[in-house]
């Protein structure tokens, strides 16, 4: 995994917002829409998980229909929306969970 | 039955689950009751017939949503161990996905423990079920965990 | 898991439980879930440490009862088999005195019948516990079994 | 067990009243109270649960004390003390159960 942290896509993102790095991960059926298990992002300051989903969604354009049907987690522990997200924070795109 | 000191146990494995091995775990003098919930796969799912399953997790996360069950179970009941695996990876049918066992010293406590587990990792832990059939595959339906309404209230 | 045709036990044995062979007994493919019930031998009893038990039981009438637990079970519950194996004779601590084991397609009607099967062999079922310690034995409090109020309203 | 029907107690009862055969068991602190596990017996017929117990409390006074925490059983079936004994009965003095 580690391996794979310098390959990830960058926003694209004006160069004067100071900008903070951050992992990036999805699962389940998310993983499998987006071809994409894990990428290191980077991410303007003061963003929220909101935001960091509106990227991913922009682009891949499936990914927006999950919305409502997906949490996120911050750092391993599930998170609101609005949570700001800090440098080095990992970020995970969960679906609803079916382990048991 | 053990002389070694006795802990919980949270685990994610890609092999068999020895059920008998975690039942010994949990097992000691001072309890007089274990219950024990085994998941395994069942040969249909909404009337079609399964191939296969495969599980996969975040795991460093389930492993830490297990830990924060076992810790519930505790503060909640009066029981003594409680023990927590979850295979990943291809499952066959009758295969066992999830085992939990709880000892306690009566068996109310070790009962809601045991199933105040497994409702929580149904509810809770992020592993996600991939059901094979013979003409192709869904993601499991699921559950959406409980998540904090709004970072505002929280930290 | 197995092609013989499965079917309930009931048994009072003088050795060991195997539970493994009764959990092999009640799982099969069309089942998702078993409980299980263990209850063993505690080292100790009302704060004092207990050597060993004696359980003795009225043996024809308690398979009867064990039987009618598990028909009742299955009148309540959703569930596939069940096996209720109750060990006589001596016991060491930490021996299994109890097992009951329950399969069904899903777990909360395992869970309920399991538990309500081990409730009702406590109340019902006529077995006796003798409770031996360094200077004495005891037999253990019981439960008095609900029985018809008068046989004017009997068969 | 057969061996030990013809050893049982008889009842004393006037000759003249029709007599019926039962069998007679005692488990638990009752049997290592009365040193009894299993008796023949012959009752009037038209006797109750309670008369029969009755008749061992008179042998085994002991066993007065005991009579509202114990149950009795016909048949392998829990009875009320009211039910008539049946030539053939199995009857049961039955403890407080503590099996599991």
């Amino acid at each position: 995994m580690a391996g794979r942290w310098g390959t990830g896509y960058n926003f694209c993102m004006p160069s004067v917002v100071p900008s903070l790095r951050v992992k990036v991960l999805f699962f389940g059926r998310l993983r499998e829409l987006t071809g994409l298990a894990e990428e290191a992002g980077e991410l303007p300051e003061g963003a929220t998980l909101a935001q960091v989903f509106e990227r991913y969604a922009e682009r891949y354009p499936k990914l927006a229909g999950f919305r409502n049907s997906m949490v996120v987690s911050r750092n391993q522990e599930f998170a609101a929306w609005d949570t700001r997200v800090s440098a080095g924070d990992e970020i995970a795109f969960l679906p609803p969970v079916s382990g048991g | 039955m053990t002389t070694s000191i006795q802990q919980d146990k949270f685990e994610l494995v890609r092999e068999a689950i020895d059920a008998g091995a975690l039942v010994r775990h949990v097992r000691a003098g001072q309890d007089g009751a274990i219950v024990t919930f085994d998941g395994f796969v069942r040969n249909e799912s909404h009337g079609r017939e399964t191939s296969y399953l495969e599980y996969e997790a975040y795991e460093s996360m389930a492993l830490g949503k297990m830990k924060e069950i076992a810790a519930q179970v505790h503060e909640k009941f009066a029981i003594h161990l409680v023990v927590i695996v979850h295979r990943l990876g291809r499952l066959e049918i009758g295969e066992t996905s999830v085992f939990i066992a709880v000892s306690a010293p009566h068996r109310g406590a070790a009962f809601d423990a045991c199933r105040y587990a497994i409702d929580t990792l149904k509810r809770t832990v992020p592993i996600w079920k991939k059901e094979y059939f013979a003409d192709g595959a869904v993601w499991a339906d699921g559950e959406l965990p409980p998540t904090p309404p709004s970072a505002k209230s929280a930290s």
